[in-house]
């Protein structure tokens, strides 16, 4: 393909690359306007290379320039030439502060480049922090009364690897074949696991508990596990091939990473809300119970309520192949749940699920303020939320 | 707003559409195989807190119909409603109007006498141990749970801590329920099945 | 453990917080010599610079087809294409291709027959024969 | 309804079968019967046999033509003309010698002649550099504007464009009461009215005349010019020098070349000052130079025209009111051949960061090249000793055993992996099979069937 190339190519940028010591330049607080004007044809580096020769007149030594070709990501000027890099900043609605050199950076898993100063591995870190805790403190402030479990699993719906996946995908991010420097930086790079290949074993967890014979409490989770309440390996950059949700969910935070740090904390923050919090989970179906007659009643005794009854409200065909009965929970005069079922104590069982469930899922409000509006300037002064003292233990 | 309340019951009427009324308890002899039928058919008569009478209101009115509908979990009781929470007042208000307390609650479930709690002393657990020990053919749980009065619960917690050694019961026990399974056919197996199937939903709640 | 959590996956809105374009890239493709090419190369020459710049979310690449009639080609975030043959077509009506698939979605057409579509669960609930007060025999 | 041919008619049962029939294709058999019961019958119009029918005879009475008297439409008879007079030839000189060639005879109709030759007013090359056509329009201007100034006539632009360039240092200054020339140290006015009026003189007379001596229009304008002097007297010496040259009475020739002679040396200092560098010395407001008097925009049109042989087009040149926008009509760039060429010059389509413009046809392989597959694709191809892409490599890669059994002329090529064996089955086409899939081939095909083409490979392999 021929390039056009209107812009004057100097052989600077080709010895800036020849020295041995891969000195790149760190592209995080490089602004846009320092970088040379965005006129693009084609991004085929060896095309470019032939132009080189032909628009400069001079003789690049062949050998050496092929030996330069070797860098594991594409180069930083490719960024100014991506098409699909710019219409994904575009599409994301990022502000301008957001260059796309950081933007191709977002793209380049350390399976890819295990070069820390241009993949994407301290953004992914430090948006994962952000994410998880914008997406923590928006459940833990709605629904105060989530069992620990549930709130794992609700954060996993929320932020885990299987959601950023999907809104990697949903952002129109495709997955390059096989990372390398001639790839168009607007495709997502990292070294894909070969059909059949087993996921390497991350050397250990980094719990002081290894043994089996130790307890995996759900305290212990919240001290030593991740935000989902799973084992985090000890080793914390690896450059091995991964699962394609692990590049996407990596890809994701380094952009709330990169939006946090070019627009600011306000920014992440709504950032997050749009794309993250605004997707849809019906919490109410994350619960598996295992004795709900015995919690309700455990519940029930802890909050000083009288003792649960099970009182049939209606019912039909009792003598009949399917009857249908519908049962309520009692504490004393009030009702605290229903449920119906082709059973007696089938439909006292849903009752009783329905009466935990919605002791666990009181919700003061969908508009509850959240620590993080604190730090905007003239909060009105903060009102402590309802914190709940904890799931039924029994 | 109330001529439109009014209006289209009376005009149901007149026009002859209100064969809800009657198609409750005459067979109809036609199926709703039209669009147009079942429209006409689903054209039902409104809830009579949608309609005037003397006693509604005069002013701008809030109509409550509340839906004919399993409660949603995402609707807290007023039991399960926190102390410093603005909708409790709100709730007390409205549900002595709406949900007045029945004097009469409907029937429990289980209708079986409920054991008296905590009456029995230490000795009388010890009593029940010695008795499983020495005699752990005779004395199973049910027999011991009449003898004192307790649930059959309490005397297997008790029981558990005598020291008798019970898996051998236990296999013979189970060795003699498999082979009452086996016997089954395939559809009190499947019934049986299903059952199983239906209460793990219910716990998930499906 | 008393209850466990069940792990899922949150569904995407579209439009709810953050909108996507479902178009994520426009392909035009036109012919130097032919004469169905006439309107799209003038479309490309004139009008192509503003409607990028109007929809700066959408890759656009322009790349010639030589000996084939003039092509609009459409990517889409769900994975398909969708493809306009526009020979012949004058300069407004190539825009107004551009435009169509600019909006589209992605999807097969089909017919809309609800207004509203939605996955949010009924706030009335599922109705149920034995909450509606009994019908008293 | 079928017709029934011609030849199956009774009435062809009358022909007697003896005589042979020539041939006749179906259409004329139709359209010419064979045999005719109707007898021969004088032709007469139909009139006439209207009028023996109504009548009854063969004589009907009354005229021809009912309505009497020559129909308008019948022909009328041609006037007669009266018979030509034969007159006698006029009597030749007796001197008279017919002539043998064309010399001295009177010429009629198109024939080249020098002095009938049409010399253009334009340049025979257009000028295309932009840095050219300003410089131009910048002289036209400065020569407008210095005859202005003289109080000249502005039908004095010389015709042709002759000489140096004297304006080169001429600032244009629009000022509050019009246009002024601001003269620097290497120009004055006197110096640009007198190239003009050389111009003058010289585009009077023409070109492949005899301009030896000074004419009557020449002193005039020598008289002019010394009117002028007092006004810049720095401009005397080289007037007086050219007048000194001028008023020399020589050859032609010597006037010629005395003339380019005088304006080398001018050239050098300045010719050899790109244009560019000539462009910055302006004052950047002389584009901004109103020209709002059509005369004066006529003038400079005029000359420009001249000067560079590109004309502004007439709707144009009512809206123009600057230099400026005159310089934007001339500096049009040429129209692009490929759409590439003008999507080029759209800078604020290139600088738009979603837009790639690709100049060739985007192919797979770029594509696999922009997705990082296309080096995977190529460690395969290599490992396996195919050739990557068509036109790579046309050499046969190793084949086995039966490498010395390909046809030599084949363009293509055959890869025959270790375990197969390839077999020709016609000029150009083999097939490469494994030996297991061959055997059994031979053991469906019949032995007769294994000709003398297929038998070479098949022989080898038992």
């Amino acid at each position: 393909m021929k390039r056009l190339r209107l812009e004057r190519w100097s052989g600077q940028l080709f010895t800036a690359r020849s020295t041995p010591a891969r000195i790149r330049p760190c592209c995080l607080r490089q602004q846009q306007a320092a970088l040379p004007p965005r006129i693009r044809f084609s991004s085929s580096a060896a095309v470019l290379h032939d132009d080189l020769i032909m628009e400069d007149g001079e003789e690049l030594d062949e050998e050496s320039s092929t030996s330069n070709t070797n860098y594991p990501s594409p180069p930083l000027e490719a960024a100014f030439n991506s098409s699909k890099l710019a219409a994904l900043h575009a599409r994301l609605n990022l502000s301008q502060k957001v260059p796309l050199q950081t933007m191709a950076r977002t793209l380049v898993d350390p399976s890819a480049d295990s070069n820390a100063d241009f993949n994407n591995a301290a953004l992914a870190n430090l948006g994962g922090s952000i994410m998880s805790y914008h997406v923590s403190e928006w459940l833990l402030c709605t629904y105060p009364r989530l069992p620990m479990t549930v709130l794992f699993a609700a954060a996993y719906a929320y932020s885990g690897p299987k959601t950023l996946q999907l809104v990697g995908k949903e952002w129109g991010v495709e997955t390059a074949a096989a990372p390398g420097e001639e790839v168009d930086p607007g495709y997502l790079q990292f070294s894909k696991l070969k059909p059949g290949q087993a996921l390497q074993s991350q050397g250990g967890s980094i719990r002081p508990d290894r043994k089996s014979y130790y307890r995996r409490g759900i305290s212990s989770r919240v001290v030593y596990d991740d935000e989902f309440g799973d084992t985090v390996s000890k080793q914390a950059e690896s450059d091995l091939p991964l699962p394609t949700e692990h590049a996407y969910a990596s890809f994701v935070k380094a952009v709330v990473g990169s939006v946090y740090l070019h627009s600011g904390s306000a920014a992440a923050k709504t950032f997050v809300t749009n794309h993250i919090l605004s997707r849809y989970l019906q919490i109410a179906s994350l619960f598996q119970f295992k004795e709900p007659v015995r919690e309700l009643s455990r519940l029930c005794a802890r909050e000083g309520f009288e003792y649960p009854v099970a009182r049939i409200l209606s019912e039909t065909g009792r003598r009949s192949r399917h009857p249908v009965f519908v049962v309520g929970i009692f504490s004393g005069k009030d009702k605290l749940g229903e449920g119906a079922g082709p059973s007696l104590g089938e439909a006292r069982t849903r009752a009783c699920v329905h009466a935990l469930k919605a002791w666990y899922l009181y919700s003061p409000g969908a508009n509850v303020r959240v620590p993080s509006e604190m730090e905007a300037a003239g909060a009105k002064e903060w009102e402590p939320v309802h914190i709940d003292i904890g799931e039924v233990i029994h | 707003m109330d001529a439109r309340l009014l209006r289209r019951p009376v005009i149901d009427l007149l026009s002859g559409r209100g064969q809800c009324l009657t198609s409750l308890n005459a067979s109809s002899p036609r199926h709703q195989s039209s669009y147009r039928r079942t429209k006409q058919h689903l054209n039902i008569k409104p809830d009579s807190s949608f309609l005037i009478s003397n006693e509604s209101p005069k002013q701008d009115h809030i109509i409550f119909n509340p839906p004919s509908a399993s409660p949603s979990v995402l609707h807290t009781p007023l039991k399960f409603l926190p102390k410093e929470d603005k909708r409790r007042q709100l709730l007390a208000a409205t549900a002595e109007k709406l949900n007045p307390v029945p004097s009469r609650l409907p029937p429990p479930v289980s209708r079986k006498p409920k054991m008296p709690h905590h009456h029995l002393s230490d000795a009388d657990i010890a009593e029940i141990q010695r008795l499983k020990r020495d005699e752990p053919e005779k004395w199973n749980n049910m027999k011991l749970s009449r003898k004192f009065n307790c649930s059959s619960m309490f005397i297997s917690i008790c029981l558990s801590q005598c020291g008798y050694d019970d898996t051998v019961t236990r296999k013979a026990e189970k060795a003699r329920l498999d082979g009452v399974m086996d016997r089954w056919g395939p559809r009190r197996r499947m019934a049986h099945e299903d059952k199983l199937k239906r209460m793990e939903i219910a716990l998930r709640d499906e | 453990m008393v209850v466990q959590g069940i792990r899922k996956a949150t569904v995407g809105q579209n439009g709810v917080g953050a909108f996507i374009l479902q178009c994520k890239r426009l392909d035009f493709h036109y012919c130097d010599w032919a004469g169905s090419s006439k309107g799209m190369n003038s479309f490309l020459k004139n009008s192509l610079t503003k409607f990028a710049a109007l929809n700066p979310q959408v890759e656009i690449t322009v790349s010639p087809r030589p000996r084939r009639h003039p092509v609009i080609r459409g990517t889409y975030i769900n994975g398909r294409e969708k493809a306009i043959c526009v020979r012949n077509l004058t300069k407004e009506q190539v825009l107004q291709k551009a435009e169509l698939l600019r909006d589209a979605n992605g999807e097969k057409l089909k017919k809309v027959t609800k207004p509203v579509k939605s996955i949010n669960e009924s706030v009335r609930g599922v109705w149920s024969p034995y909450h509606d007060g009994g019908i008293h025999v | 309804m079928r017709r029934i041919p011609i030849t199956s008619r009774s009435i062809g049962l009358l022909r007697p079968y003896t005589t042979p029939t020539p041939y006749l294709c179906s259409i004329c058999k139709h359209q010419a019967p064979a045999f005719s019961t109707s007898s021969l019958r004088p032709s007469l119009d139909t009139t006439e046999k209207i009028r023996r029918k109504v009548w009854g005879t063969d004589e009907p009475p009354g005229l021809e033509d009912p309505y009497g008297g020559l129909s308008k439409f019948a022909k009328k008879p041609k006037p007669t003309s009266p018979p030509r007079q034969m007159t006698a030839a006029p009597q030749l000189p007796p001197d008279y010698v017919p002539s043998s060639t064309w010399d001295g005879l009177e010429s009629v109709g198109e024939i080249y002649e020098p002095e009938y030759d049409f010399g253009g007013f334009l340049p025979a090359e257009l000028v295309t550099d932009t840095d050219e056509m300003t410089a131009a329009l910048h002289r036209a201007m400065v020569e407008i504007f210095a005859l202005k100034e003289a109080g000249l006539s502005l039908l004095n632009i010389p015709k042709a464009v002759l000489g140096l360039d004297p304006t080169h240092d001429v600032d244009i200054v629009p000022s509050a009461d019009g246009t002024q020339l601001r003269f620097n140290k290497d120009s004055s006015l006197a110096e640009v009215l007198q190239a003009l009026t050389r111009d003058v003189s010289l585009s009077s007379v023409d070109e492949t005349a005899e301009k030896g001596a000074p004419t009557e229009a020449e002193e005039d304008v020598a008289a002019d010019r010394s009117e002028l002097d007092p006004l810049h007297p720095e401009g005397n010496s080289p007037l007086t020098d050219e007048t000194a040259v001028k008023e020399q009475p020589t050859e032609s020739e010597e006037d010629v070349a005395a003339d380019r002679s005088e304006a080398d040396p001018l050239a050098d200092s300045e010719a050899y000052m790109p244009f560019e560098e000539l462009i910055a010395s302006w004052d950047p407001s002389w584009l901004q130079v109103s020209i709002e008097d059509p005369e004066i925009k006529f003038a400079i049109l005029k000359r420009t025209l001249q000067l560079t042989g590109v004309r502004v087009p007439d709707s144009a040149i009512r809206s123009t009111r600057t230099a400026q926008s005159i310089l934007s009509h001339l500096v049009t760039p040429p129209k692009p051949r490929k759409l590439i060429d003008a999507l080029e010059q759209k800078e604020e389509l290139l600088t738009l960061p979603n837009v790639s413009v690709f100049a060739k046809r985007v192919t797979p392989i770029h594509k696999e090249k922009s997705i990082g597959r296309w080096k995977l694709i190529e460690k395969e191809l290599e490992s396996r000793d195919l050739p990557v892409t068509a036109t790579a490599n046309n050499e046969y890669p190793e084949v086995c055993s039966t490498s010395a059994t390909l046809p030599e002329t084949a363009g293509e090529t055959a890869f025959v992996a270790e375990d197969e064996i390839l077999i020709v089955v016609g000029v150009g086409l083999w097939l490469a099979l494994t030996a297991k899939v061959v055997e059994l081939m031979l053991e469906f095909v019949p032995e007769e069937l294994v000709g003398p083409e297929m038998g070479f490979e098949l022989e080898m392999l038992r």
